[in-house]
C-alpha cells in the first residue's frame, strides 16, 4: 500500500526518545531538562501510536492518554519544584546543584 | 609395695606442698618438715629396696591417660638399677638434707628452698620408679623444673636469674630430642613401657636404629650436660652449694646415665660406640676446663662433668654396671666434695674464689680432712671408692676401646692435677683474704655428713660390703672387668696417674701462691685456652646474641611488613581506593548523573542484542 | 525438664538476665551490680563444674538435652538445642571457670563505669556458655557472635592504646571469618537437606547420603579458613596479639581463653568428623600453616617487649599445635588438641589475668623496664611462674598432655616425622620466651623505672582478691596436668566413635586413605580403590 | 512516493529537527518554540495514524497547556541563554554524550531491524469500520472518540480513577512547593 | 456497549478496601487540615496515626480472622490479589505509619504544614498498595507514577531547605528519566504483543483474546519468543526502570544525593516502602510474565547484584554523612536483595522459599531503618540534611536507651547476631546457596565485610568515649537536647529494637512459612 512501513515510525519514535535522552545529557538548564523528558515521553507516544494502529488495538492509544496526563502532572511539579529552588538560589542551572552532594 | 612406692613418690610432694602453701613464712617449720620427709623417704626406700620379695622385680601400674589407641599408665618399675639409684638417691638426700639445715640457716628464703628440694625428691624418685619412658620424661621435666627452681634460688643476682633460664632452655633442648624419640619408639615398638619394650626389642632386633639411640640419647646429653650442652652445668653454679652438691652433682645428672642404662637394650652398636667417644671426650675436654677455674664450685662443677664423660664412656663401652657403679661412687665423693666446698664458703661468707681461700686445713679441720678424702677417691688413689669404678673403667676401655681408653687416661691425670690443685690453694698454704682469716668450722649438721660421706667414698668402692640389692645390677659387669687381663698393668697407669698429678699441682700450687694463678706466668697460652673453655659460651652467645635474636626481630619485622602491612593494611587499603573512586562519582551534577543512565541503558541494551544465548 | 537441664540452660539465661537487669535499673550502683555479677558468672561456673562432673564420658551422644523444636527457623532445621557431650563439658566447664576468674578480675580492676563492663562481661559470658552448650549449629554460631560485640565495645570502651581503631580492625577481620565459616556451614545444611541443622543430625544423614570428595573439600576450606581467622591461623593471625595487646584484662582472658576456640571447637566436632576428606586433603598444608604459626609467631613472640602482647603472640603460637592435632585426622590428634584447647584456655587467661597484676604493680607492661619484682612479690612470681610452666608445657600442668598427645599423633606416619621435628622445635622456642619474661620481670636486679615507680607506689604483694580468680583458674590446670584421665575419658569416647572413619588407615600414603563415607566417588583415584578391595580380599 | 509518504517525511521532519535544534538552541525561549514545533510535528503524525483523538490532546495537552506553563516559567525565573559558562568540560561531555547518543540509535536500529518490523514485516491494515468494538480482553482500534470512553469507563476505570488522585498528589505537591509560607507572614 | 459493560462486571472495588479508606483518609486530613484553625494543626498528624494504626489494626483482623487470602483478581485481570499482596499491604501501611510518627516530629521542629505532609504519605502507600497488586503493565504505570508524583513533593518537602528542594529535582529528573525507560520497555513489549504475526506458538484459540499488557499474557508472549531482539529490550528495559525504584547499578547514583536532602522520615519513606514495593514488584515480573526469559536475564542479574553490592558498600565506606551513608548501604542491602530475586528465578516453580526471604528481610529491614531513621529524627540539627557520624559522639552516656536501640538498628543492618538482620542475610546465604550463586555469595561476603567498617564505625562513635577536640572554637552544636515529649516515637523505637532482637533468635510464625 504504502512505502512507508510502521518500522518507519518506529524508528522515528526512538530517534525522538534519544534526542531527548541527549538533551537530558547535554543540557544543564533544568528547565530544558524538563522539556527534552518530554520528547522522550513524546517519542514513546509515538511508539505506542503507530503499535496501536498496526495491530488495531485500542489499548495502546488509551496508554498514550494515561502518558500524558503524568507527562502533564510531572511537569506541573517539576515546573513547581523549579520555581521554589530559583527563589531560594537564583538559579536553574544543574551546575549550581550540588548541595546535595559529599 | 604399691603403697610404699606411692608414698615413697608422695611424702615429698605432700611436703613441698604444705610448705608451698602453709609454711612460707616459717622456715624452720619447712626445714623440720622436708628433712623429715627425706628421712621418711629413706626409710620407705630402704623398705622398697629390701622388703620382702625384694630379690624379685616389683611392677605395678594403671592407666593415667588415655586418648584413642594410646594408653598411658602410671606405673613403678623397681628392679635392680632402679634399687641402685634408689639408694643413692635418697641416701645421698637425706644427709643433704641435714647439711641444708646447717648452710640455709641464715636465709630468708628458706621455706621456698626446701620446698623447692622436696619438689626435686619427688621427681628425682619418680624417674628412679618410672615404668615407662613417658613418665620417666614426665619426670625429667619436673627435675628440670625443680633445678631451675634451685638455681634461682638467689634471684635477684643476674647471675643467677640468666643461669636458671640456660640450664631450662639446655635442658629443653635436650628435652626435645628425648620427646622426638619417646613418640617414635612408641610407633616403632607400639610401646613406651620399659619391660614390654625391652622384650619387644629382644624379639625383633631389626626395629633398632641409631637413630632412635641418639634421639633418646638427647635426653642424657641434655640432663647430663654432656657435649654439647654442658655450658649450663657450670653456671648452674650459682644456685646454693647443697643445690649443687645434689642436683648437679650426685643424683639428677645422673639421671641421664640411668635413663640410658634403663633403655640400654635399644642401643645398636654404632650408637655405642659414639656415646662412648662423646663420653670421653667430654672426660678429657671439661677436666681440661677445670684446671684453670677460680672459683671453686665451678672447678667440681667440671670435675663433675668430667666424671659423667667417665660415665657415658662406660656405658658406651657396653659395660652399664660399671656405669653405675662410678655414678654411686661419684654421687658419694662428689657430694662430699660439694658439701665441703659448702662448708668453706659458708665460712668464708660466701667467698668463692679458691685464690682468696688458703690454709684453711687449719680453721675447719673436719671439712679439709673428708675433703681429702674426696680429693683422694676422684683421683683414683688405690683402694678408696673411686679407684674401683675409674679403675674398672679404664681397665675395660683399655681392653675394649684403646682410643677412648687413651683419652680416658689423659683425662684421669687432668683429673688429679686440678683436683689437688683445688685442694692445695685451698686448704693449704697462707691465708690470702679476710673472710677466710676468719672462718672457723661449721656446724654439727653440717659437718656430720661430711664425715658419713667421707667414710662412703672410703669404703664405697667395695661392692661386696652393701646389700646384694643394691649392688645386683653392678656385679654382672664388675665381675666381666674383672676376668679382663692386664689388670696389673692399670694398677700401675692408674698409681702414676694420680701420683702424677699429685706432683705437679704440687709443684705449682703447693708452695706460696699469690692471688694470681702461676700456671698463666708459665704457660700462658694453655691457660688462655683452657679458661677460654674452648669458646662454647661465647659461640651460644654468639648465636643467640648476633643470629637467633636478630633473626626473630627480623621475623618480627617481616611479619608487620608483610603480613600486617601488605595483606591486611593492604587489602584494607585497597578497598579504601575503591571507596575514594565510588565516592568521587558523586559529584553532585545531575548531567553527570545522567551519564550513568546512559550507560545503563547501553549496557543493558547490549546485553540484550549480544548477551544471553541466543538459540 | 530436670535439674540438669535448668543448670544448662540458666548458666547461659542468668548472665544474659543478669546483664539486662543492671543494664537497666543498676547502671548506677556499682555496688549491687557488682553483687550480681557474682551470681551472674558464680552460677554458670558451679553449673559448668557440676555438669561436667555429672557428664557420662562413656556416653557418646549429648547429655542433658534440651529442645524446642518452635525456636528458629523451621526451614533450615534450626532448632533451639542444648546439651553438652565429652567434647563440649570441659569446654563449657573451663568457660565458667574462666569468666567467673574474669569477673572477679573485672571487679578488682575498678575500671569506669563498672556496671557498665560487668553488664557488657556478663553478655560476653552467656554467649560463651551457650556457645559450647548448643547442639545446634545456628545457635552454636549465634552465641559467638554473641559473644564479639561485647568484645567490641569493651575494646573500645576501656581498651589501652589504639583501641578506636584496633577495636573496628578485630571486628572486621573476625566477622570475614565467621562469614567464611558461615559459608561452610551453610553448603552443609544445603548439600545434607538434613532434617535439623544441629551436630547429630548432620552426622546421620551424612552417612546416609553423602558427599562427593571434591564437595567435601571445598567446604572444609571454607570452615578450615574461616574458622582459622577466628583461631588466628598463620598467617592471618596479626588481629590476635594486637587485640589482646589492648583489650582490657577481662576481656582478653576471655577472648583469648575461651571465644578463640569457638574454630577449633567447630573443626573438631564439625568439619573433621562429616568431612574426612577434607580433612585428609588440607590436612597436609594444614600442618604448614600450624608450622607457621608455631615456629614464625613463636621466634616473634621471643622478640617482643611488650608483656600482653608476649602472651598474645604466645597464645597464638598454641594454636598452632591444636591445629596440628586436627591437621593429623585422627581421633587421637583430635582429642589431644581438644585437651590442649582445655588447658591452654585456662593456662593463657591466667597469664592475662597475672599481666594485669603485674601491669598494677610495675605500673608498666615493657619487659625492658622491669625487672627484680619477686622479692616484693612472692607470690605473684609464683603464680606467675606457674602459670609461665604452664603454657610452656611442663608436666603436671594440663598443657603438656595435650601437646605431647599432638606430638603423639603427628609421629604416627613417618611422612610427618619432619613436621612433627619442626613443630617439637616449638617447646624450646617457648621455653626460650616464657624464661626470659620470668627473667626478666622478676628476676635480677630493680630496674630504674621500678625504683623510680616505687617511690610513689608501694608495691605490694597479691591480697586474697586477687589470689582467688587465679587460683580459681590455676587448680583446674593441676588437676588436668595430674589426673588427665578426668577429662580425657569422655573426650576420647565422644571422639573415637566419630572419627572411626579416619581409623581405617593406608600406610602409603602416609595419611589414612579416605574412606569418604560417601558411595560416590568422583575424585578417588581408581589403584586406591582396588587396593582396599584387595586388602579386604586378604583379609 | 505518494502524498502520505511525503507527509510523513515532512512531519518526522519537523518533529525531529524541532526536537534537535530545541536541544541545542541557546536560549530557552527559543527553544520552548522548537519544542512547540516538535510537537506539532508529533501530532501530525498521529493524524497519519489516524489517531485524531490523540492528536487533538496532544495540541491541546500539550502544546497549549504544557509548553504555555513552560513558557511562563522561562518567562518568571527570566533566564537567559547559559552564558558565559562554556567549558572545556562542557565541550568534552556533549561530545561524550553525543557519541553515546548515536550508540544508542544504532542499538535501536539494530532493535528494529532485526525484529522483522523493517522491510513491512508488518503492515497496515486498514481500519474495518463497524467491527466488533472489543475482542476478546482488548479493544480493538477506532477512531471514534466513543470508543475511548467507553474504554476508559469501563476496562480502564482502575486507572482512570488512580490518575484522579495521581492529579490530586501532583496538585497538593505543586500546592506545598508553591504556596507562601505561613512562617515568612508571621 | 454490552461488550464495554462486560468490563466492569469485575470492576470490585471491595477488593480496593484499604487503598480506598486510605486515600479517603487522606483527603478527609486534608480537608481537616483546610477547615481547622491553625493552632490545631498538629491534630492533623495525630489523626494520620490514628487513622492508620486503626486501619492496619483492622487489615490485621481481617486476615487473621476472616481470612480471604486466596489467590483472585479484578478490575478485567489488572489487578491479582492474593496472600503476598496482602501482606505488603501491611508491610506499606506499617511503613507509613512509621514514617507519620518520624514525620510529626519532624514537622513540628521544621514547622511545617501536617495535612498536606500526611495526605501525601497517605496517598503515597494507597498507590504502593496497588502497585503491588498490579497485573497489568497500565496499572502499573499508573500506580507508580502516582508514588512518584505524591514522593517529588515528599522529597522537596522542607521547602526553606535549598537541599530538599535539590534532591527534590534530582529524584523527579531522574525518576521521570527511569520511567521513560520503564515505559520505553512495555511500548517495546505491547508492540511485539500487538501483533498477532508474533504470538506464535501461543495458541491463537485460547488466548487470541486476552488482554495484550496484562502479566498473563506478556508471560505467554515471552515464553513462545524468547529470542525476539525487541521483547529482549523490551524486558530490559523494564528492568532498568525497576533497578532505578531499588536503586540497584547502574542506576544507583541518584540514591546519596537524594537521601541526604529530603527530610529524614521521607528518607526512611524512600529506603524502605519505595525500595520494597520495586523489589516485590521486581520479584512478580520475574517470577511472573518475566519467568521464561529467567536463563537469559540470569547473568545480568549477576552482575548487576555484584556491582551493586561492591559498590553500594565501597562507596559507603568513604562517608561520614550519615544520610548518603544510609542511602549507600541501602544500595548494599539491594544488592543483597537481588541475589535473592535471582535465587528466586533459579527455583523456577518453587521460587516460594526465596520470596519468602525477601519478605522477611524487607520486614527486617524496615524495622532497623526505622530505628535508625527514628533516632535521627530526634537529633535537632540546624539542617536536617546535614547528619554526621560525629553527632552521634558518646550517646551512649547521653541517652542510653537511644544509644542501645540505634546500636540494634545498625546492628540488624550489619547482619550481626542475635538480630534479625543476622537470621536475614543467613537466609539469603542459604537460598543463595542453593542457587548455586556462588559468585554472588562470594560478593555478599566481601560486601558484608566491608559494611562493617562504616557500621562499626558509627558504633563506635555512639559508644567509646569522644576523642578530644582540639579545635575549641568551633564547638559542635549537642544535637541532643530536645529529648522530651517523643512519645510515640520513642515507644516505636524501642519496640522495634525489641522486635530486631526477637527476630534474631525466634523467628516465630516466619519459622515455618518456609
Amino acid at each position: 500500500m504504502e512505502t512507508i512501513s510502521p518500522s518507519h515510525y518506529l524508528f522515528l519514535a526512538l530517534c525522538l526518545f534519544s534526542i531527548g535522552f541527549f538533551g537530558v545529557l547535554l543540557r544543564r538548564n533544568i528547565l530544558l531538562l524538563l522539556m527534552s523528558l518530554e520528547l522522550m515521553l513524546n517519542g514513546i507516544n509515538l511508539a505506542l501510536v503507530t503499535f496501536s494502529r498496526t495491530s488495531l488495538n485500542l489499548d495502546g492509544s488509551i496508554f498514550v492518554f494515561f502518558i500524558m496526563t503524568v507527562a502533564a502532572a510531572e511537569v506541573a511539579v517539576g515546573l513547581a519544584l523549579l520555581v521554589a529552588l530559583y527563589k531560594k538560589r537564583q538559579s536553574v542551572f544543574s551546575e549550581d546543584m550540588n548541595l546535595v552532594s559529599n | 609395695m604399691v603403697q610404699v612406692a606411692l608414698s615413697l613418690l608422695l611424702l615429698p610432694l605432700l611436703s613441698a606442698g604444705i610448705t608451698l602453701l602453709f609454711l612460707r613464712k616459717y622456715g624452720n617449720i619447712a626445714a623440720l618438715l622436708s628433712v623429715a620427709s627425706a628421712g621418711g623417704i629413706l626409710a620407705f626406700s630402704s623398705f622398697l629396696i629390701f622388703g620382702k620379695d625384694s630379690d624379685q622385680i616389683f611392677s605395678w601400674s594403671t592407666t593415667w591417660f588415655q586418648l584413642s589407641d594410646w594408653e598411658l599408665s602410671f606405673g613403678f618399675l623397681v628392679d635392680s638399677p632402679a634399687k641402685t639409684l634408689l639408694f643413692v638417691v635418697s641416701f645421698v638426700g637425706l644427709l643433704i638434707h641435714i647439711f641444708s639445715l646447717g648452710y640455709m640457716a641464715d636465709d630468708k628464703a628458706k621455706a621456698r628452698y626446701f620446698g623447692g628440694l622436696s619438689i626435686f625428691m619427688f621427681s628425682m624418685l619418680g624417674i628412679t620408679l618410672s615404668d615407662n619412658l613417658v613418665m620417666i620424661f614426665v619426670f625429667w621435666e619436673l627435675v628440670g623444673f625443680s633445678s631451675y627452681l634451685l638455681i634461682a634460688h638467689y634471684f635477684s643476682t643476674d647471675e643467677a636469674a640468666n643461669a636458671s633460664k640456660k640450664a631450662f632452655i639446655v635442658n629443653r633442648v635436650g628435652d626435645f630430642g628425648f620427646l622426638l624419640g619417646i613418640i617414635i619408639t612408641y610407633w616403632t615398638y607400639g610401646t613406651v613401657n620399659l619391660q614390654e619394650l625391652s622384650v619387644t626389642a629382644n624379639l625383633d632386633p631389626s626395629l633398632t636404629s641409631t637413630m632412635l639411640c641418639l634421639l633418646l640419647a638427647c635426653g642424657f646429653i641434655g640432663k647430663s650436660a654432656q657435649f654439647p650442652l654442658h655450658v649450663w652445668l657450670p653456671d648452674a653454679m650459682a644456685g646454693p652449694t647443697p643445690v649443687s652438691a645434689l642436683i648437679h652433682a650426685a643424683t639428677m645428672v645422673a639421671a641421664g646415665i640411668f635413663l640410658l642404662i634403663r633403655i640400654e637394650f635399644l642401643f645398636t652398636v654404632e650408637a655405642l660406640k659414639l656415646i662412648g667417644l662423646a663420653g670421653s671426650v667430654m672426660g678429657l675436654y671439661a677436666g681440661f676446663c677445670a684446671l684453670t677455674q677460680r672459683d671453686i664450685k665451678k672447678v667440681l662443677a667440671y670435675s663433675t662433668l668430667s666424671q659423667l664423660g667417665y660415665m657415658a664412656a662406660a656405658f658406651g663401652l657396653g659395660l652399664p654396671g660399671i656405669a653405675l657403679f662410678h655414678l654411686m661412687t661419684h654421687a658419694f665423693f662428689k657430694a662430699l666434695m660439694f658439701l665441703g666446698s659448702g662448708s668453706v664458703i659458708h665460712a668464708c661468707h660466701h667467698e668463692q674464689d679458691i685464690f682468696n681461700f688458703g690454709g684453711l686445713r687449719k680453721k675447719m679441720p673436719v671439712t679439709a680432712y673428708t675433703f681429702l678424702i674426696g680429693v683422694l677417691a676422684i683421683s683414683g688413689v688405690h683402694f678408696l671408692s673411686g679407684y674401683f669404678s675409674k679403675d674398672a673403667i679404664l681397665l675395660g676401655a683399655y681392653n675394649l676401646d684403646f682410643v677412648i681408653f687413651s683419652i680416658l687416661y689423659l683425662g684421669a691425670i687432668l683429673t688429679s692435677i686440678y683436683m689437688f690443685r683445688l685442694y692445695f690453694l685451698t686448704f693449704c698454704g697462707e691465708t690470702r683474704s679476710k673472710s677466710s682469716e676468719n672462718a672457723v668450722e661449721s656446724s654439727v649438721f653440717m659437718t656430720a655428713p661430711l664425715i658419713v660421706l667421707a667414710v662412703l667414698a672410703v669404703f664405697g668402692g667395695f661392692h661386696s660390703l652393701y646389700p646384694a640389692q643394691i649392688v645386683e645390677y653392678l656385679l654382672p659387669d664388675i665381675s666381666r672387668v674383672a676376668e679382663m687381663p692386664h689388670h696389673l698393668w692399670m694398677n700401675i697407669l692408674g698409681l702414676f696417674a694420680w701420683v702424677g698429678g699429685l706432683l705437679f699441682a704440687w709443684k705449682i700450687y703447693g708452695s706460696d701462691t699469690q692471688s694470681k694463678d702461676p700456671l698463666e706466668l708459665k704457660a700462658p697460652s694453655l691457660f688462655q685456652l683452657s679458661t677460654s673453655k674452648l669458646f662454647f659460651d661465647e659461640v651460644y652467645l654468639f648465636y643467640v646474641n648476633r643470629i637467633q635474636d636478630p633473626f626473630f626481630r627480623f621475623l618480627e619485622v617481616m611479619e608487620l611488613l608483610f603480613i600486617s602491612g601488605l595483606m591486611v593494611r593492604g587489602s584494607a587499603g585497597v578497598a579504601a581506593l575503591f571507596a575514594l573512586l565510588g565516592k568521587s562519582f558523586y559529584s553532585g551534577k545531575i548531567h553527570h548523573y545522567s551519564f550513568w543512565f546512559v550507560l545503563g541503558t547501553l549496557g543493558f541494551l547490549a546485553y540484550a542484542i549480544l548477551g544471553g544465548g541466543i538459540s | 525438664m530436670d535439674f540438669h537441664q535448668i543448670l544448662l540452660l540458666g548458666s547461659i539465661v542468668v548472665p544474659l538476665l543478669s546483664a539486662v537487669f543492671i543494664l537497666f535499673f543498676f547502671l548506677n550502683d556499682s555496688c549491687r551490680a557488682k553483687q550480681i555479677a557474682y551470681f551472674a558468672f558464680g552460677f554458670p561456673c558451679a553449673a559448668g563444674i557440676f555438669l561436667f562432673v555429672n557428664t557420662d564420658p562413656y556416653l557418646t551422644g549429648y547429655s542433658f538435652e534440651l529442645l524446642y523444636e518452635r525456636m528458629g527457623l523451621q526451614s533450615l532445621g534450626i532448632t533451639f538445642h542444648l546439651g553438652l557431650n565429652g567434647v563440649s563439658s570441659p569446654l563449657f566447664a573451663m568457660a565458667g571457670i574462666v569468666g567467673l576468674s574474669a569477673c572477679i578480675a573485672a571487679i578488682n580492676s575498678e575500671a569506669k563505669r563498672l556496671p557498665l563492663y560487668l553488664a557488657l562481661l556478663a553478655f560476653m559470658q552467656s554467649g560463651l556458655m551457650g556457645l559450647f552448650a548448643s547442639v545446634d549449629i545456628f545457635f552454636y554460631y549465634l552465641f559467638h557472635e554473641f559473644a564479639l560485640i561485647p568484645t567490641f565495645l569493651m575494646i573500645g570502651l576501656w581498651g589501652g592504646r589504639d583501641r578506636r581503631s584496633i577495636a573496628l580492625e578485630i571486628t572486621i577481620y573476625l566477622t570475614l571469618g565467621a562469614l567464611i565459616s558461615l559459608g561452610g556451614l551453610v553448603a552443609l545444611n544445603v548439600l545434607l537437606d538434613a532434617p535439623k541443622f544441629d551436630f547429630p543430625s548432620l552426622t546421620e544423614s551424612l552417612l546416609t547420603d553423602g558427599l562427593k570428595v571434591g564437595t567435601q573439600q571445598k567446604i572444609f576450606g571454607l570452615l578450615l579458613f574461616g574458622f582459622g581467622i577466628l583461631v588466628a591461623l598463620f598467617p592471618f593471625h596479626t588481629w590476635a596479639p594486637r587485640g589482646y595487646e589492648t583489650a582490657p584484662t577481662s576481656v582478653s582472658m576471655l577472648h583469648a581463653g575461651v571465644l578463640k576456640k569457638f574454630g577449633l571447637y567447630g573443626l573438631v566436632q564439625l568439619a573433621l568428623p562429616l568431612l574426612p576428606a577434607g580433612g585428609i586433603t588440607w590436612g597436609p598444608y594444614l600442618m604448614w600453616l600450624a608450622l607457621g604459626n608455631i615456629l614464625v609467631v613463636g621466634a616473634i613472640t621471643v622478640a617482643q617487649n611488650n608483656l600482653k602482647s608476649m602472651i598474645g603472640n604466645g597464645s597464638v603460637m598454641h594454636m598452632g599445635y591444636c591445629f596440628l592435632g586436627l591437621a593429623v585426622c585422627s581421633s587421637l590428634g583430635a582429642s589431644a588438641a581438644v585437651m590442649l584447647m582445655c588447658a591452654h584456655g585456662l593456662s593463657v587467661s591466667l597469664m592475662f589475668l597475672l599481666a594485669n597484676y603485674i601491669n598494677k604493680r610495675s605500673g608498666t607492661l615493657e619487659m625492658n623496664e622491669m625487672g627484680g619484682l619477686a622479692s616484693q612479690t612472692p607470690i605473684l612470681a609464683c603464680f606467675f611462674a606457674a602459670a609461665t610452666f604452664a603454657t610452656i608445657g611442663l608436666p603436671g600442668f594440663g598443657n603438656f598432655w595435650g601437646e605431647f598427645a599432638i606430638f603423639l599423633s603427628l609421629g604416627e606416619y613417618a611422612d610427618n616425622r619432619l613436621v612433627l621435628g619442626l613443630a617439637a622445635l616449638g617447646i624450646i622456642i617457648s621455653a626460650i620466651f616464657g624464661l626470659r619474661a620470668m627473667a626478666r620481670i622478676f628476676y635480677g636486679s630493680k630496674s630504674d623505672e621500678l625504683l623510680s615507680f616505687e617511690k610513689e607506689n608501694k608495691i605490694l604483694d597479691l591480697n586474697i582478691k586477687e589470689i582467688i580468680p587465679a587460683s580459681l583458674i590455676l587448680l583446674p590446670l593441676l588437676f588436668i596436668g595430674l589426673w588427665p584421665k578426668g577429662i580425657s575419658e569422655g573426650i576420647d569416647v565422644n571422639i573415637s566413635s566419630r572419627y572411626q572413619i579416619f581409623d581405617k588407615g593406608d600406610g602409603n600414603l602416609g595419611l589414612p586413605s579416605c574412606c569418604p563415607v560417601s558411595v560416590i566417588e568422583d575424585s578417588l583415584p581408581e589403584s586406591s580403590i582396588q587396593k582396599s578391595a584387595l586388602e579386604e580380599e586378604e583379609k | 512516493m505518494n502524498l502520505v509518504d511525503i507527509l510523513f517525511y515532512l512531519f518526522a521532519t519537523l518533529s525531529l529537527g524541532g526536537g534537535i535544534l530545541m536541544v541545542c538552541s541557546k536560549h530557552p525561549v527559543s527553544a520552548a518554540m522548537f519544542m512547540i514545533i516538535s510537537l506539532v510535528g508529533v501530532a501530525s503524525l498521529f493524524v497519519l495514524l489516524e489517531a485524531f483523538f490523540l492528536a487533538v490532546l496532544q495540541i491541546l495537552v500539550y502544546a497549549g497547556a504544557v509548553m504555555v506553563l513552560f513558557l511562563f516559567i522561562i518567562m518568571l525565573v527570566d533566564v537567559g541563554p547559559n552564558a558565559g559558562k562554556t567549558s572545556k568540560m562542557k565541550l568534552i561531555s556533549g561530545l561524550a554524550g553525543a557519541f553515546l547518543i548515536s550508540l544508542l540509535i544504532v542499538s535501536f536500529l539494530i532493535i528494529v531491524q532485526s525484529s522483522g518490523w523493517i522491510g513491512g514485516g508488518a503492515n497496515w491494515s486498514p481500519i474495518i469500520e463497524g467491527a466488533e468494538p472489543v475482542i476478546g480482553d482488548n479493544l480493538s482500534f477506532s477512531t471514534s472518540v466513543k470508543s475511548f470512553g467507553y474504554g476508559l469507563m469501563t476496562k480502564y476505570m482502575l486507572p482512570l480513577q488512580i490518575s484522579g488522585f495521581l492529579l490530586l498528589a501532583a496538585m497538593v505537591g505543586v500546592i506545598v512547593l508553591s504556596k507562601k509560607e505561613e512562617q515568612d507572614t508571621n | 456497549m454490552e461488550d464495554f459493560l462486560r468490563f466492569s462486571n469485575d470492576n470490585l472495588w471491595s477488593e480496593l478496601w484499604p487503598e480506598l479508606t486510605l486515600a479517603l483518609g487522606a483527603v478527609l486530613i486534608l480537608l481537616i487540615q483546610l477547615f481547622s484553625n491553625k493552632a490545631a494543626t498538629n491534630i492533623c498528624g495525630r489523626l494520620a496515626v490514628l487513622f492508620q494504626v486503626v486501619l492496619l489494626g483492622y487489615l490485621l483482623l481481617d486476615y487473621l480472622l476472616i481470612h480471604h487470602t486466596f489467590d483472585r483478581s479484578s478490575f478485567s485481570g489488572m489487578l491479582r490479589h492474593g496472600f503476598q499482596g496482602d501482606l505488603m499491604r501491611t508491610f506499606f501501611l506499617l511503613a507509613s505509619i512509621c514514617v507519620s510518627i518520624l514525620g510529626n516530629r519532624f514537622l513540628l521542629t521544621n514547622k511545617l504544614k501536617t495535612g498536606e505532609f500526611h495526605h501525601l504519605t497517605m496517598l503515597a502507600t494507597a498507590g504502593l498498595m496497588l502497585l503491588c497488586q498490579s497485573a497489568n503493565f497500565i496499572v502499573l504505570f499508573v500506580a507508580l507514577e502516582t508514588v512518584a508524583l505524591a514522593f517529588y513533593p515528599l522529597v522537596a518537602f522542607d521547602r526553606s531547605s535549598s537541599k530538599s528542594l535539590e534532591a527534590g529535582i534530582k529524584y523527579l529528573i531522574f525518576g521521570a528519566l527511569s520511567s521513560s525507560l520503564l515505559l520505553l520497555g512495555i511500548v517495546l513489549i505491547y508492540g511485539v504483543g500487538s501483533n498477532p504475526g508474533a504470538w506464535g506458538a501461543i495458541s491463537p484459540s485460547t488466548n487470541i483474546g486476552m488482554d495484550i499488557l496484562s502479566f498473563e499474557f506478556v508471560g505467554l508472549l515471552l515464553e513462545a519468543n524468547q529470542t525476539n531482539l525487541l521483547l529482549r529490550s523490551g524486558v530490559v528495559l523494564v528492568l532498568a526502570g525497576l533497578a532505578f525504584k531499588i536503586g540497584a547499578a547502574p542506576f544507583q547514583i541518584w540514591v546519596p544525593d537524594v537521601y541526604h536532602g529530603s527530610p529524614t522520615p521521607i528518607t526512611a519513606f524512600l529506603a524502605v516502602s519505595s525500595k520494597a514495593a520495586g523489589f516485590f514488584l521486581l520479584l512478580n515480573l520475574v517470577n511472573g510474565p518475566f519467568d521464561s526469559m529467567s536463563e537469559f536475564l540470569l547473568p545480568l542479574f549477576g552482575f548487576i547484584a555484584t556491582f551493586t553490592i561492591l559498590f553500594g558498600n565501597l562507596a559507603a565506606c568513604a562517608q561520614r554523612k550519615l544520610k548518603r551513608m544510609l542511602g549507600l548501604s541501602g544500595v548494599a542491602h539491594a544488592g543483597y536483595l537481588l541475589v535473592a530475586v535471582m535465587a528466586s528465578m533459579h527455583f523456577a516453580g518453587d521460587s516460594d522459599r526465596a520470596v519468602w526471604v525477601i519478605f522477611f528481610y524487607l520486614f527486617i529491614y524496615l524495622f532497623a531503618s526505622f530505628i535508625v531513621f527514628g533516632v535521627m529524627g530526634i537529633a535537632t540539627l540546624k539542617d536536617d540534611s546535614d547528619h554526621e557520624i560525629g553527632h552521634y559522639e558518646g550517646l551512649l552516656q547521653k541517652h542510653p536507651w537511644a544509644a542501645i536501640s540505634l546500636l540494634v538498628g545498625i546492628a540488624s543492618l550489619a547482619g550481626i547476631p542475635p538480630f534479625g538482620g543476622f537470621v536475614a542475610k543467613l537466609m539469603l546465604f542459604n537460598v543463595a546457596f542453593e542457587a548455586k550463586l556462588y559468585t554472588s555469595l562470594v560478593a555478599m561476603v566481601i560486601g558484608v565485610v566491608i559494611s562493617i567498617y562504616y557500621y562499626f564505625g558509627w558504633i563506635r562513635e555512639i559508644c567509646f568515649e569522644p576523642k578530644p577536640h582540639f579545635d575549641d572554637d568551633n564547638e559542635p552544636i549537642d544535637p541532643w537536647t530536645k529529648m522530651h515529649q517523643l512519645g510515640l516515637l520513642k515507644l516505636l523505637i524501642i519496640t522495634f529494637a525489641v522486635v530486631s532482637f526477637v527476630f534474631g533468635i525466634w523467628q516465630g510464625p516466619f519459622g515455618d512459612a518456609f
